[in-house]
């Protein structure tokens, strides 16, 4: 039954049963007239409210949602619009970066005897929506297809590592390996232009550990299904946040991971990597110096210097050495932390609205649901019984549409907000190479604004975010209906 | 599925602006709908029998009730439907009355709108599933926090009821504040009197274990099986050897100990027994006044306690107690009156609260009943009494009306013609407040037989005039003139607030408060001794500024909901809460770690670790279930599925 | 700490001795104050009745030059200027009041005006009462004072802040480190009748009756005040006051500074003391201080 | 002599516009990006398009990543809410189409499906009502790359298998060589300069590709050596330490042909319901998960065993050839870079290191 065109615009709201349901009766009750585009949907606590129903309400179709629970401290289960206050907000910054312009959704207090001012809300609000208009469909822009800018300059000088000392690293991890049941570290890939994570259960094993520019993958993403067996893990900066994120989680147990770390100079963006390499078939030789690499193919030189060929991450990274590791080999390098924006988030940044919808609608098109992102990410630790493929319960279809492809990824940046500790690997995993990056990285900033700066992954003790609350929330305020 | 929808027409509240047969018309299209009809009056006994009919005929497996507000009649369309063999919990409501026929006379619109609640309240019917209730056992017991006159008779009904009663008094005797009454109005029956024999029955009641000068310390559990830590004070006396005997009290040097019980008006010794009926009438040392424990020399009552009572190094205990339900009775203490400079701040002794003066009336008091100045001792003639100190005040946060005062006034100043004939007492008073059964008659009678001059005005300033008198000054607002009256005492009719403490309690009781510490009932008209949380009473004052009578009934009303929640064996728990769906859960703890009611705990299951819902705890927020990423716990009859289906009916693009 | 000082309108007429007496304390104390170059009238009580607009562009120029010399505090004796110099910096908080402000002056104002207090409050404030106490010569020990403050000085709370509005207490822990006992004056903040004096003459009569009245039940030595008005009120009107009470008063009215003046040991002549109507003899002879010259129409000869 | 045709790079396009007169062509356009992709989509007049491999096959053609089946609705009778109507329709839908410029591995994938689809006991009618309705041409490769291997498994550079026209780049166009009787009409209607003479330089271009390759091994008992190492629990953990257990490898493959079933949609909408088929993942644990719970391959050892041996020894079982045409896609677009040559070669060698 589609809304009176013309007349009506769709505005889904979901109220608090306890509150704002009833303050809507109030105003019912008083008679207060209402225009009849809003369709409310009771749920028991605004802390119910998963901020995903509303961006699928957003992303199928609703012009506007309204959501409204009992003023915080009021809240007939105590806490649960203290959660929500937390999420929504996130929520509201966050979806701008998607195209969709954030106007469009609103979240307020409203108590069981405000019925004047559920008047007044749900008037402001669906004024605010006609104004706006309908919301533009993700079919309908024309697929935008930009790319981002990766000429940057790092916070601290790039290189590929040469100066430290990996055969102290080898023999400290080998003085370990009795007592553990391995130790994840790189090893060469299937040509000496790359490497794959090494799992050292033998000495031989750790001599094939090899540490430099090449060492992409994040081994803290095979932590969790080792949880509660003693491991050791090599890490970079970045994977070292990882493995204090599930640390923060609690989803490895810190007495069981033996972390070994050397001061980091900054990984290559093998994308770029492959595609200055192009077509060869063997691989004759890489040679390293302190700037980068060169690497012979197929008999032809191609030079590939860190400052030019770094993955974005490392250009802005403040912590290239572990924030915590059991045995540190070399001198951590300090970086003084300067002005930096992610390379995609620039570029999202960048556009406007409507360009931002149809460059998701260009980039989403070609995702076939693999869920490289998903696997790589070591945060996923509900991968193999993700929603994204579920029918309890069942959020997307297996249809082949853009918009359900574009709604897993607001799904996986949503169950990363205030835990994404921006190592990168979603987007390197990605076969056909889309930018998803930029919606963690959003998310990320949001969280960092609302939250005095909080970054996750650097403090084991710090409570993520999203699974705590204030009662006085210094930077989250109650938006006036004007 | 086989579902029927009813459109109710609810007289012309909803067919005014809604077209009830178009939308039982569109309804028939619905998926699943078998049956669709408009009914006048739904809620009315012909229209859910309409229901049971159309249940049984057509052999319905879910109803839809399109009328007004759920919180309204869906428990009553619940029994409906529940009646029919149906279960309670396949059955949803769409509000067309408060949300659309009341607030829009946009015929089209409406009924357009209407005809939409009614499609997302069958789409989430059609992914609801029967709930069945849980029993479990209740521990027949009640916790009774605080002994004033409101605990008590709840505690003496509950005993009476047969049920096993746990009452906790913070004070060193039960009684509260009626305790330090002189007298009641309106029939100025004495308090000790009508109040004695019902605390003799609390002590001598076999049901009722008295905890006195202890406090509730930490409640954890849930209603059925509340875990209370009760923490009993150091009385440094054994109250088991204690007789009452008072030869303490005579002996104990330290005479200069302020005497709560009587409102600090006279001095009293280190250890004492509050008032003659005192219950239990055993002696308590003051730890602050008595020589022996601050300068480690004295125990001469020690030396004279004929049963060696006395204990000095007695610790306080903690002693746990399990219960059922909790009654709250915590009562009220006076505001701190201070604040008003302009009446001395407290600097001048002539100048008492309205309590102070009950105990100077009172025969069990300091003076012995002979109403005496503190400054000087001697028997006052001009009286002067204000209202509304600290009540009706909005510049010092007290808006609200404390609402006994203008009665114990009058009364006072009755009692005061008795107690000194050729006194004169004055009133000054916003408006009399004596709304209860013949209380504007007792009001007369102080004005018409006792002379009590009553002046309509706020008193600005009371300051002495230097030669022992205080200078009233205020203004006669019927004459329109400044009034001075130059009075011996001033008696402050104080404003009342919640017991000290009161916040900190709430939280330990899982209910909410208002901003001046007054306890959230359930519903202010109509369940005015519960609260939001199950198995937590209110009683008295505590609830909100109400008189004795009013303090008693709600005693009993609290009573009468604990014998309600007793009558049966078992309880049963609302179904709609949280469960785990082991398959999917893999620990990740994010749920436990959000849960307002720790109600989710870690089980072990074939070596892998799982969370797991403590069903008598949770009460159904669902914040697990939006927090859990693999939507592995889902709340019932609210699961991500059901809310799904109507927002995918809305939003179809 | 750089403090400018603004006198007042009275300083310079009826309330001279104020104004000696007030130089003479601070001057003893080592207060540096520089007079505000160019300062006008404040406006008193009728402007801001006129026009609030204008009224608060004249204590705003004050406030303003005063910031052009650097000052971080403005000190003031006479309650009027103060409540005038606070209520005008409180609306320039508005921004289309100071939009206002800024038209009418020649220039706008500076950014940050400093605060206006009393003389009273600079003292306390900059001395605490050990300082003031190292500073007696002569304790005022033996004298019993009132101290009475007006209604103007504490009211309104929010933008006086000179601590209970009911019952300030400034005067009093600044006469006990002079050695003076004080009383708990109870109308320390009731209304002397101010500006009434002239249109009703028997009402301010009576108000002051009943101050000085109280006073003299209380069996103080003197009044203490801080307001040239209620000064005038409580000295000058002494008699009309006993005739409309029925009472005959002889209450010497001195001010704060006065007292504090006798007890740095300072001349009498240097406070003004031959001013007062009532005469301090009575209470100098208490302090065994040579007697100021009674009102003999020889003036006020050294 | 197989008709030949020749054009020139310029005259592409043109040729494009020909062929999707009457058919929807499919062509590899680039994906701009910092990690460039290319992908096949529908061509249309103007679009650019390129010849390099295609980073996702043309599987899509014949097996797209979600089909409908059946769609269905149900028709309420408004007098008689009870009885419902239910329309159904499962006529397949396909559609002329003409993948351009797919690679000789690409191409050979059409053949490994066919066998399942069409010469199985039943034929799939969707798949076959693609399949007859689609022509091939392929471009044949003139170097090697690191990751392809095609030669291993019985294919190569120019291996005609599964294409209808073979596409060679000489130095100054290309010459289309007809492969297929559908392959020939096709050239013959395309109205191209015959390459008739061009044809030995063709075959000599083609010899020289195979010349840029790396031996290969000698595979020819790989399937006896994995079906043995199928009991060897711990050979595999070792060999997918590192893998993630995502899709890219199977969604990638030009020959993974496994599918899932689900109904999605609302009988009674007036869209109506349908019930899809998409492509499955046998690496993801959903795969074998039981309503249970129970999962016969819990542990993603077994998942890859499963895979790789399906590939390289029971589908030979079956259909007595490898399904893995060697594209090495499964590689290049690992996130961890994990090698199936790697582990076939581990699982030949494991014996002879026993020995």
């Amino acid at each position: 039954m589609p809304v009176l065109n013309g007349k009506e615009l769709r505005i889904v709201g979901f109220l608090c049963n306890w509150c704002s349901y009833g303050g809507a009766d109030t105003a019912g009750t008083a008679r207060a007239g209402q225009p009849t585009d809003l369709r409310i949907i009771r749920v028991p606590c605004s802390g119910r409210i998963d901020p995903l129903f509303i961006v699928k309400a957003l992303l199928n179709g609703a012009d506007g949602v309204l959501v409204s629970g009992c003023h915080p401290r009021d809240c007939h289960y105590a806490a649960g619009n203290f959660y929500a206050r937390r999420r929504l907000e996130v929520l509201k910054q966050f979806l701008p970066v998607l195209g969709i312009d954030d106007r469009r959704f609103e979240y307020t207090w409203v108590s069981a005897s405000e019925g004047q001012r559920w008047q007044h809300v749900v008037q402001t609000f669906t004024k605010r929506i006609h104004d706006l208009g309908p919301a533009p469909k993700l079919e309908d822009p024309e697929p935008l297809l930009k790319v981002v800018d990766m000429a940057l300059t790092s916070l601290r000088p790039l290189g590929t590592g040469q100066k430290n000392k990996l055969d102290e690293l080898k023999a400290a991890i080998k003085a370990k390996l009795p007592e553990l049941e391995l130790v994840i570290g790189w090893q060469q890939g299937y040509d000496a232009a790359r490497t794959v994570p090494l799992f050292m259960r033998t000495p031989e094993d750790v001599d094939k550990l090899v540490w430099g520019p090449f060492n992409v993958n994040n081994p803290a993403v095979y932590l969790p299904q080792y949880k509660g067996k003693k491991v050791g893990i090599v890490v970079k900066g970045c994977d070292a946040k990882s493995v204090v994120e599930l640390l923060q989680e609690n989803l490895i147990n810190r007495e069981d991971v033996t972390i070994f770390a050397m001061p980091c100079e900054g990984t290559l963006d093998m994308a770029r990597v492959n595609q200055e390499l192009g077509r060869y078939t063997t691989i004759d030789k890489v040679e390293y110096d302190e700037a980068g690499v060169t690497i012979t193919a197929d008999g032809k030189e191609h030079r590939f210097c860190m400052n030019d060929y770094a993955q974005g991450k490392c250009y802005g990274c403040t912590m290239p050495t572990a924030v915590i590791s059991d045995t540190l080999i070399g001198t951590p390098t300090e970086v003084k932390p300067g002005p930096y924006t992610p390379p995609e988030l620039a570029l999202l940044d960048s556009m406007s609205l409507d360009e931002r919808l149809a460059f998701w609608r260009g980039q989403m098109e070609r995702c076939i649901r693999c869920y490289a992102c998903r696997n790589a990410c070591p945060m996923c630790v509900c991968r193999d019984y993700c929603i994204a493929e579920s029918r309890e319960p069942h959020w997307i279809s297996q249809d082949d549409s853009t918009r359900d492809k574009l709604f897993f990824q607001t799904i996986h940046a949503m169950h990363l907000a205030g835990r994404c500790t921006g190592c990168g690997e979603c987007q390197r995993a990605c076969p056909v190479g889309i930018p998803i990056l930029a919606l963690r990285q959003q998310i990320a900033r949001a969280v960092g604004q609302l939250f005095d700066g909080y970054k996750s992954g650097v403090d084991p003790e710090a409570v993520p975010p999203l699974l705590g609350y204030e009662v006085e929330e210094k930077n989250i305020h109650e938006r006036e209906w004007k | 599925m086989r579902i029927g929808v009813f459109i109710c027409h609810c007289g012309s509240n909803i067919a005014g602006t809604v077209d009830c047969a178009k939308v039982a018309e569109n309804a028939r299209m619905f998926p699943d709908v078998v049956l669709a009809q408009d009914i006048m009056y739904t809620c009315a006994e012909p229209g859910q029998a309409a229901i049971e009919a159309a249940i049984h005929e057509h052999k319905l497996d879910g109803v839809v009730v399109a009328s007004c507000s759920p919180r309204i009649h869906e428990p009553t369309f619940r029994r409906t439907v529940e009646r029919a063999g149906l279960n309670r919990y396949m059955f949803e409501m769409a509000n067309i009355r408060e949300h659309v026929s009341w607030i829009g006379k946009d015929k089209e619109a409406n009924t357009n709108k209407a005809t939409e609640l009614v499609q997302i309240a069958v789409a989430k019917l059609r992914n609801d599933k029967p709930l069945k209730a849980k029993s479990f056992d209740v521990n027949k017991r009640v916790l009774i926090i605080g002994a004033g006159v409101a605990g008590i008779q709840a505690a003496l009904d509950c005993a009476e009821g047969g049920i096993q009663v746990v009452l906790v008094e913070r004070e060193a005797t039960i009684g509260g504040k009626m305790a330090k009454l002189d007298k009641t109005f309106p029939t100025v029956d004495c308090s000790a009197c009508i109040l004695g024999p019902k605390m003799v029955d609390v002590a001598q009641h076999p049901n009722i274990t008295l905890y006195a000068k202890s406090e509730v310390e930490d409640i954890s559990g849930y209603v059925g099986n509340f875990s209370i830590k009760i923490r009993k004070r150091a009385t440094y006396v054994d109250w088991d050897k204690c007789t009452g005997c008072g030869a303490c009290t005579e002996k104990c040097p330290a005479k200069k100990t302020p005497d709560a019980f009587n409102e600090l008006v006279g001095p009293t010794t280190a250890i004492n027994i509050a008032f003659p009926q005192a219950i239990p009438k055993k002696a308590v040392i003051n730890p602050e006044y008595c020589r022996q424990l601050t300068k480690g020399k004295c125990g001469v009552c020690a030396k004279v306690c004929p049963t060696g009572a006395i204990n000095y190094e007695q610790q306080d205990e903690v002693i746990t107690e399990e219960v059922g339900c909790i009654v709250a009775a915590t009562g009220y203490d006076l505001m701190d009156w201070t604040v008003y400079e302009e009446y001395g701040g407290g600097r001048y002794p002539d100048v008492v609260t309205s309590l102070q003066y009950e105990r100077l009336l009172s025969a069990s008091g300091p003076t012995e009943g002979h109403i005496k100045r503190p400054s000087d001792g001697k028997e006052p003639k001009n009286i002067v009494f204000i209202q509304c100190v600290g009540s009706r005040d909005r510049s010092i946060g007290r808006p609200y009306c404390s609402g006994f005062c203008c009665m114990y006034t009058a009364k006072q100043a009755i009692l005061t013609k008795d107690h000194i004939p050729d006194s004169k007492s004055y009133v000054f008073y916003m408006d009399i407040r004596a709304n209860g059964k013949i209380y504007d008659e007792f009001t007369r009678r102080a004005m018409e037989e006792y002379g009590t001059e009553y002046i309509r005005g706020r008193v600005s300033k009371i300051y002495p005039d230097g030669e022992g008198h205080l200078i009233v000054r205020g203004v006669d607002t019927l004459l329109g003139e400044g009034v001075e009256v130059k009075a011996d005492l001033v008696v402050l009719a104080v404003g009342v607030e919640a017991a000290k403490g009161s916040p900190h309690l709430a939280e330990k009781l899982r209910i909410s408060y208002d901003s001046y510490g007054f306890f959230l009932e359930s519903h202010v008209k109509l369940k005015p001794v519960e609260t939001n949380t199950a198995g937590v009473y209110l009683a008295g004052v505590c609830q909100g500024v109400k008189d004795i009578p009013a303090s008693v009934a709600q005693g009993s009303a609290a009573a009468a909901k604990v014998l309600g929640l007793f009558s049966r064996d078992k309880l049963e728990n609302d179904p709609q809460i949280a469960s785990v769906d082991m398959k999917r859960c893999v620990d990740c703890g994010k749920c436990i770690r959000c849960c307002p009611f720790g109600a989710i705990k870690e089980v072990e299951f074939r070596g892998k670790m799982y969370a797991q819902v403590i069903e008598t705890v949770c009460q159904g927020c669902g914040l697990c279930t939006s927090t859990c990423p693999q939507g592995a716990i889902q709340l019932s009859h609210a699961t991500d599925n059901q809310i799904l289906a109507e927002v995918n009916t809305l939003c179809q693009c | 700490m750089k403090i400018a000082y603004y006198p007042g309108c009275s300083a310079t007429g009826s309330s001279a001795d104020y104004e000696k007496s007030t130089q003479a304390v601070c001057a003893a104390l080592g207060m540096q104050m520089e007079e505000i170059r160019g300062w006008s009238c404040c406006g008193s009580t009728p402007a801001h009745a006129v026009d609030t607009q204008l009224s608060g562009a004249l204590s705003a120029r004050n406030l303003d030059l005063a910031a052009r010399q650097k000052a971080d505090m403005v000190l003031t004796p006479c309650p009027s200027c103060l409540s005038n110099l606070r209520h005008a910096a409180k609306r320039l908080e508005n921004p289309e009041f100071r939009a206002g402000v800024n038209e009418l002056l020649d220039e706008p104002l500076s950014e940050k005006l400093p605060e206006a207090l009393s003389v009273m409050q600079g003292i306390a404030r900059a001395y605490d009462t050990d300082a003031i106490a190292a500073r007696v010569r002569k304790p005022l020990a033996g004298l019993k004072l009132a101290a009475y403050y007006g209604c103007l000085m504490s009211r309104p709370h929010e933008v006086m802040d000179f601590g209970d509005p009911e019952n300030p207490t400034l005067m009093e822990s600044l006469l006990t480190a002079c050695g003076a006992e004080m009383v708990d004056f109870p109308l320390k903040t009731e209304c002397c009748g101010a500006s009434y004096g002239i249109p009703e003459r028997a009402m301010t009569a009576r108000l002051t009756g009943r101050i000085l009245h109280l006073a003299t039940m209380l069996g103080v030595d003197a009044v203490v005040v801080a307001c040239p008005l209620c000064q005038m009120n409580l000295d000058l009107r002494q008699q009309q006051a006993a005739k409309e009470a029925g009472v005959a008063f002889s209450m010497p009215v001195l001010y704060y500074t006065q007292l504090m003046g006798i007890a740095f040991g300072l001349a009498p002549s240097a406070l003004g003391l031959d001013k007062l109507c009532v005469s301090a003899d009575s209470l100098l002879r208490k302090l065994d201080q040579p007697a100021a010259y009674s009102k003999a129409p020889e003036g006020d000869k050294a | 002599m197989s008709i030949t045709r020749f054009v020139k790079p310029e005259g592409l396009p043109a040729f494009l516009a020909h062929l999707s007169k009457e058919a929807r062509v499919l062509a590899p356009v680039v994906k701009p990006a910092d990690k460039r992709s290319v992908v096949f989509e529908p061509w249309k007049e103007g679009k650019e398009f390129t010849l390099e491999k295609a980073t996702v096959p043309a599987k899509a053609a014949v097996l797209p990543q979600c089909e409908t089946l059946v769609s269905y609705r149900k028709v309420k009778d408004p007098a008689n809410p009870q009885n419902v109507k239910l329309e159904l329709d499962d006529t397949p839908q396909a559609e002329t189409t003409v993948v351009f410029a797919a690679r000789p591995c690409d191409a050979r994938g059409y053949a490994t499906l066919d066998r399942p689809y069409l010469q199985g006991p039943i034929a799939d009618p969707y798949y076959k009502a693609r399949r007859e309705k689609l022509t091939v041409i392929t471009l044949t490769c003139n170097s090697g790359c690191n990751t392809c291997f095609c030669h291993w498994v019985g294919g190569g550079p120019s291996s005609p298998e599964g294409s209808d026209i073979l596409m060679t780049e000489l130095k100054d166009g290309y010459i289309l060589q007809g492969i297929t009787p559908r392959g020939d009409a096709l050239l013959e209607g395309s109205g191209l300069d015959d390459g008739a003479d061009r044809f030995k330089e063709m075959e000599d271009v083609r010899k020289a590709a195979w010349g840029t390759l790396v031996k290969a091994p000698n595979l020819k008992d790989a399937q006896a050596r994995v079906a043995a190492k199928f009991t060897d629990v711990d050979f595999w953990t070792r060999e997918t330490d590192r893998c993630l257990s995502c899709g890219a490898c199977t969604y990638f493959c030009p020959t993974c042909y496994c599918f899932n079933i689900t109904d999605e949609g609302e009988a009674t909408s007036e869209k109506g319901g349908r019930r899809l088929r998409s492509w499955d993942n046998c690496m993801s644990p959903l795969f074998t998960r039981e309503a249970s719970g129970h999962n016969t391959r819990m542990e993603k050892a077994l998942r890859m065993r499963n895979r790789v041996s399906h590939k390289f020894s029971t589908y030979p079982e079956n259909w007595g050839t490898f399904s893995c045409n060697g594209c090495g896609r499964c590689i290049s677009n690992c996130p961890v870079s994990l090698d199936i040559r790697q582990i076939v070669l581990d699982a030949i060698n494991a014996d002879k290191a026993a020995k």
